[in-house]
């Protein structure tokens, strides 16, 4: 089915203002379910008698769709396996895992299945499915639900790693996510889900692959994704009042990361920073800032700058999450000192 | 293995692991909604009689592992009140030092080993310290706790086929509270009872009610003379319910009113209370006594983790690795 | 559901596909052996009769799922030969354009879905193809192989309660070889037949001689119908035995030496083919001829992949993603 | 028990001169078991009814030392879990995952709990547990049995790395990895097993944490460790020839990385070129890149050049797998680049 319909469909010109990304993200599983029967969502909790997800992003699908919307079993290996085996045949299944350290119990599925059977198959078959996940600090639930993974999944080829940061980003991202032909690991920020933001507009989906210039400056380039564009811009305001013009720019994608986008940036203001809730050390600011050095070692004004989180599991007493995050001061810090 | 049937003594010791229990979450719940808490807290009310039940049979050198939902066990096995609540607080004099939170409850000198959020994820390690007894030639015995739905995460199918493969000395006790987060039973699991499944490994599967004390006392006392025996391992399902939903802010809309009614009468708390004065293992005043000190542990306990400090930001950097982080 | 015994014309197709996976066998060994061809290859040699007698009642439709010891599996459902061989020679011919071999078999057009190199994954995978004929209300079987050794890992559990739960499409078939690589049945598995575990699922659990194919062949047959029927999965264990060890070059040393001498009387291969001439199914003279032409086919398969040129190395840049990787 | 009891066996006297990896790892497994009691090993076919593993390194041992050495059911989660369980108590157990993928099926008792329970649990437990696997390409044995995924791992704080190139290497650094209280994962590669080297001394623990200066030089410092270690040295002789001075590093510790020992030489030579076998991008050579741009932005020459194999999975036919790899010219090539 054609993405027209749904650009037409009567919601579009109701949509509010702003919503939040819960709504974004529930519009995007909604109207990809009514453009295409072979979307079919499930995971634990996720149907509406058991209340439509624990942040009810699925609220009201299983309702509107019937048995292509179910709650599973506690079974991530099995219940991602059998949306390996339903992509393979056609069906593009959209699997819940309800906090990312959960796919600890699941990697086999993700990493050596659903990444490799296009490979292995020799490109018989292939696996379009998506892996919508959540995670973060901040919300004391201590070290095993709160750690941010996507460098093992951007480490792992076959599969593509989404992490929205916006509302209206989360459905376009969504939706495009879920058209894909190969898997993709689609990453939630708790903190999140309850910011508003610009309104999506149904039916327009976001290429993925494809970052976005948040904010256009000419002294530094501070690329984030997720959770890390909560941040970036009010500190980029605040620097912006001594002079300091950072451009601000958005992944959207973390694998594959949109390299030309950031290149050009990063030639033009000769500096750059990096920053991601997940913590430092062998994170995704490795790769990016390996990629960059390599690529414009003699534009670079100054080393490419890495924030992130502490190298430690995430702590359950609030004074201590906050020490593991990254703080605004620190990347103030950051980015002051590639000018200096 | 000649059973016996607890004693008075006994069964008011059983009596006061779950006022400490009843009390205690009681009074956490008091503290979040007057905002002088706040966490994610899974409440074990209504499940009391099984850590209560069970523990008093065993010793500090007893293992226990458990799950988020997992401070009634911790308490019955010993956790003392006061590192509990300065924990759960986030508080430097709680027993993880704040690290850990209701999640990862440790307490080592009383057997409290590790507690996970990890659904299934409490049994290959139960299995673990199983090993470690039996290789010492100990008699130690280990009890692994965790829900219904979590018999159906493969981390259970391993846990009791190597267990049974090697004859650990584990007690594996599902406490069977009817729902996992907000799913029924019947929606994710297959097996008409879980007890059922024991048969799987060629062990013993014994299906209770949870809310009886003296049908957990008996199926444990059995489980645990076996482990001890070094015939291996037992199933245990206790079937039981939660009062307080998955999580406190919980409101519990899936679960429907007459099944929710028809528990609440089950309540195994008042039940007990009333059945010990009825059956004369106890006065009415002797446990209006026991309530009272309970009571003051909590007072005790809750104003010392108001009242300790926050651990200083340094701590991230500690227990990582053996040595500091840089 | 009225069971039919096989008629002599699929008796003879059984004894078609275990020649074609026998011949095959022995010919790529062979190959091995004067160092014409270079894999780790794991023989299902002894366990021929098992995906014969079912795949002669499946159609292209069906699904099937298997193990790296899936080569037979493979044949039976309908991978050309040809496919086959240039596969396990690494040529851009195979099936999988050399990129998978003798692991990863793929042959979507007859079904054969999924090959998988990690025990236990078959079957979520399996789950998966289960729920896709459910939902769009086909009359699809899935048949998911795996080992005696994969039903100790949890995917096993996990798979079967999900297709008991949802009522899946799905036959679990358990090749139980009686080793897991170099380990016996009972050191790694706690239950005394692997189709007691059925009862963990409250679904049908099935028990057969896995080298006598009409045993085999009604198993299936009432768990065909029943998968047809939308009344859920069965799980069908297969006992039998492998001849070649767990891969070429295993020279199986811990296999004691009656056991293995008692398993080679049972070959079933040799045993079929008498029985079917001695009941008069089939002719020697008409089993003769089905021989030879196998060998021709095999003969072909042999020279294809021989003749058969390597993929280019801008192969691993291919079927990464949808799109060539940079 | 002391190491000085080890030191002075008798075994120490007769070694031979050259060994493999394979006979070095199983000294250290039976040194280590005789030295202290609470040395256990388990994991799938390990003990000698079943052969004594797949490669035979704990040949001998459950004939040695009965109970303490035990072939497991294939179940990862369920062992693994148990050496967690059993580490908590005392024991240092050394569990083997047959193939490294593997640990896709376990990496919930790794990196939830194993990493994590001395932070969790604010130092009252720990989990002084060997996780030994072994992988690698050039065996076809397809995509699900040849990854290199200390990537993962190194971005999970709480577990070391340790990754040896050379039989005494091996057998030093698995001893000091069994007596280290944290837990460790030990990866070995199939192509180093058959490969003669330098007899370990008996009872000679290496530390982990250290990098071993493998060819001192003036011109490039190129780091390697595991399999990397067998292609680097053969290349710098042939540059040697040329004029070219390499300076060449085993890592040995992969995380915590030897950053001492590495900027030592990089601040000397001013060029680094980094190589391993796992797929390149957010692989460890990322890390390091980043590390080194970081620390010695003005004093770099060139950039840090990364050499790893392609970001697919590993294919099965025999020029596939060649294609994955980086070859010599490859590297020979990047070594020339950072001197261009
Ligand atoms: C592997 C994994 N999957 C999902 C979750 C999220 N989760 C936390 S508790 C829970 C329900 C567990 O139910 P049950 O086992 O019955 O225990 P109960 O909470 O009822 O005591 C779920 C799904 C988790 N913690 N771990
Ligand atoms: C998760 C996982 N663990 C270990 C292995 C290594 N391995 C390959 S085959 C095998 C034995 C499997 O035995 P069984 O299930 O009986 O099947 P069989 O080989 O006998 O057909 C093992 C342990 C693997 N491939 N995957
Ligand atoms: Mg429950
Ligand atoms: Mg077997």
């Amino acid at each position: 089915m054609s993405e027209t319909q749904a650009e037409l469909s009567p919601a579009a010109a109701k949509a509010p203002a702003k919503v939040n990304m819960i709504q974004a993200l529930n519009w995007a599983l909604d109207d990809a379910m009514s453009a295409d029967k072979n979307v079919i969502v499930f995971g634990e909790e996720i149907a509406d008698p058991e209340g439509g997800g624990i942040v009810k992003i699925s609220h009201g699908l299983s309702t509107k769709y019937g048995s292509r919307v179910r709650s599973t079993p506690i079974s991530e290996m099995g219940f991602v396996g059998a949306a390996v085996g339903a992509a393979v045949v056609g069906f593009k299944p959209v699997v819940e895992i309800m906090l990312m350290n959960f796919v600890a119990v699941c990697m086999d599925q993700i990493t050596n299945h659903a990444a490799k059977l296009r490979f292995m198959s020799g490109g018989q078959t292939h696996v379009p499915m998506v892996i919508r996940t959540m995670t973060g600090s901040g919300f004391q639930n201590g070290g095993q639900h709160s750690d941010f993974l996507e460098a093992w999944f951007c480490h792992t080829p076959g599969i593509k790693v989404v992490m929205p940061s916006n509302p209206a980003d989360g459905y376009g991202l969504l939706r495009s996510a879920i058209n894909d032909p190969d898997p993709v690991i689609f990453i939630e920020h708790l903190n999140n889900y309850w910011t508003p933001g610009d309104a999506p507009e149904r039916g327009k989906l976001i290429p993925l692959g494809k970052a976005r210039i948040h904010r256009p400056g000419k002294d530094v380039t501070v690329i984030g994704y997720s959770r890390s564009m909560l941040d970036i811009p009010p500190v980029a305001e605040k620097l912006a009042k001594d002079g300091i013009d950072c451009e601000v720019i958005d992944l959207r994608t973390v694998q594959p990361m949109d390299m030309e986008t950031i290149l050009t940036s990063v030639k033009k203001t000769g500096r750059a920073v990096v920053v991601h809730e997940a913590c430092r050390s062998f994170g995704v600011g490795a790769e990016l800032s390996s990629r960059i050095h390599e690529a414009l070692f003699r534009e670079l004004k100054a080393p490419v700058e890495r924030v992130a989180s502490e190298d430690s599991p995430v702590p359950y007493a609030p004074p201590l999450e906050q020490a593991f995050l990254y703080t605004h001061a620190e990347l103030e810090a950051a980015i002051r000192k590639t000018l200096a | 293995m000649v059973m016996t049937q607890p004693d008075s003594k006994t069964l008011v010791a059983i009596y006061e692991k779950m006022t400490l229990i009843k009390h205690s979450d009681d009074r956490v719940i008091g503290a979040m909604k007057a905002g002088r808490m706040v966490m994610p807290y899974y409440s074990a009310r209504g499940q009391e009689c099984i850590p209560a039940a069970i523990s008093v049979q065993l010793t500090d050198e007893d293992y226990l592992v458990t799950i988020y939902r997992g401070v009634h066990d911790m308490l019955a096995k010993g956790l003392p009140p006061k590192l509990l609540w300065a924990e759960l607080a986030g508080k430097v004099t709680g027993s993880c030092k704040g690290k850990g939170g209701p999640m990862h409850l440790t307490y080592p000198s009383k057997g409290c080993m590790v507690t996970t959020g990890i659904v299934g994820a409490s049994m290959p390690i139960a299995c673990g310290l199983g090993l470690a007894t039996q290789l010492r030639g100990e008699k130690r015995v280990t009890v692994a706790n965790f829900g219904d739905g979590a018999s159906n995460i493969g981390a259970f199918h391993e846990s009791l086929n190597l267990a049974a493969v090697w004859k650990l000395p584990v007690i594996f006790v599902c406490q069977n509270n009817q729902y996992a987060e907000h799913t029924a039973y019947s929606t994710g699991t297959s097996a008409a009872k879980i007890s059922d499944r024991a048969a799987s490994y060629g062990i013993p599967g014994v299906h209770v009610d949870g809310n009886d004390p003296i049908a957990v006392y008996s199926a444990a006392q059995q489980a645990i003379a076996r482990a001890r025996a070094g015939e291996g391992p037992t199933l245990i399902e206790a079937k039981t319910f939660r009062f307080n939903g998955h999580l406190i802010g919980d409101a519990g809309e899936y679960i429907p009113k007459a099944i929710y009614a028809e528990a609440v009468k089950n309540d195994p708390y008042p039940r007990y209370r009333n059945w010990l004065v009825e059956h004369q293992h106890a006065s009415a005043t002797q446990l209006d006594g026991i309530d009272a000190a309970i009571k003051t542990l909590i007072d005790e306990a809750e104003a010392f983790a108001m009242s300790s400090a926050a651990p200083d930001a340094i701590e991230v950097k500690r227990d990582v690795y053996a040595t500091e982080i840089a």
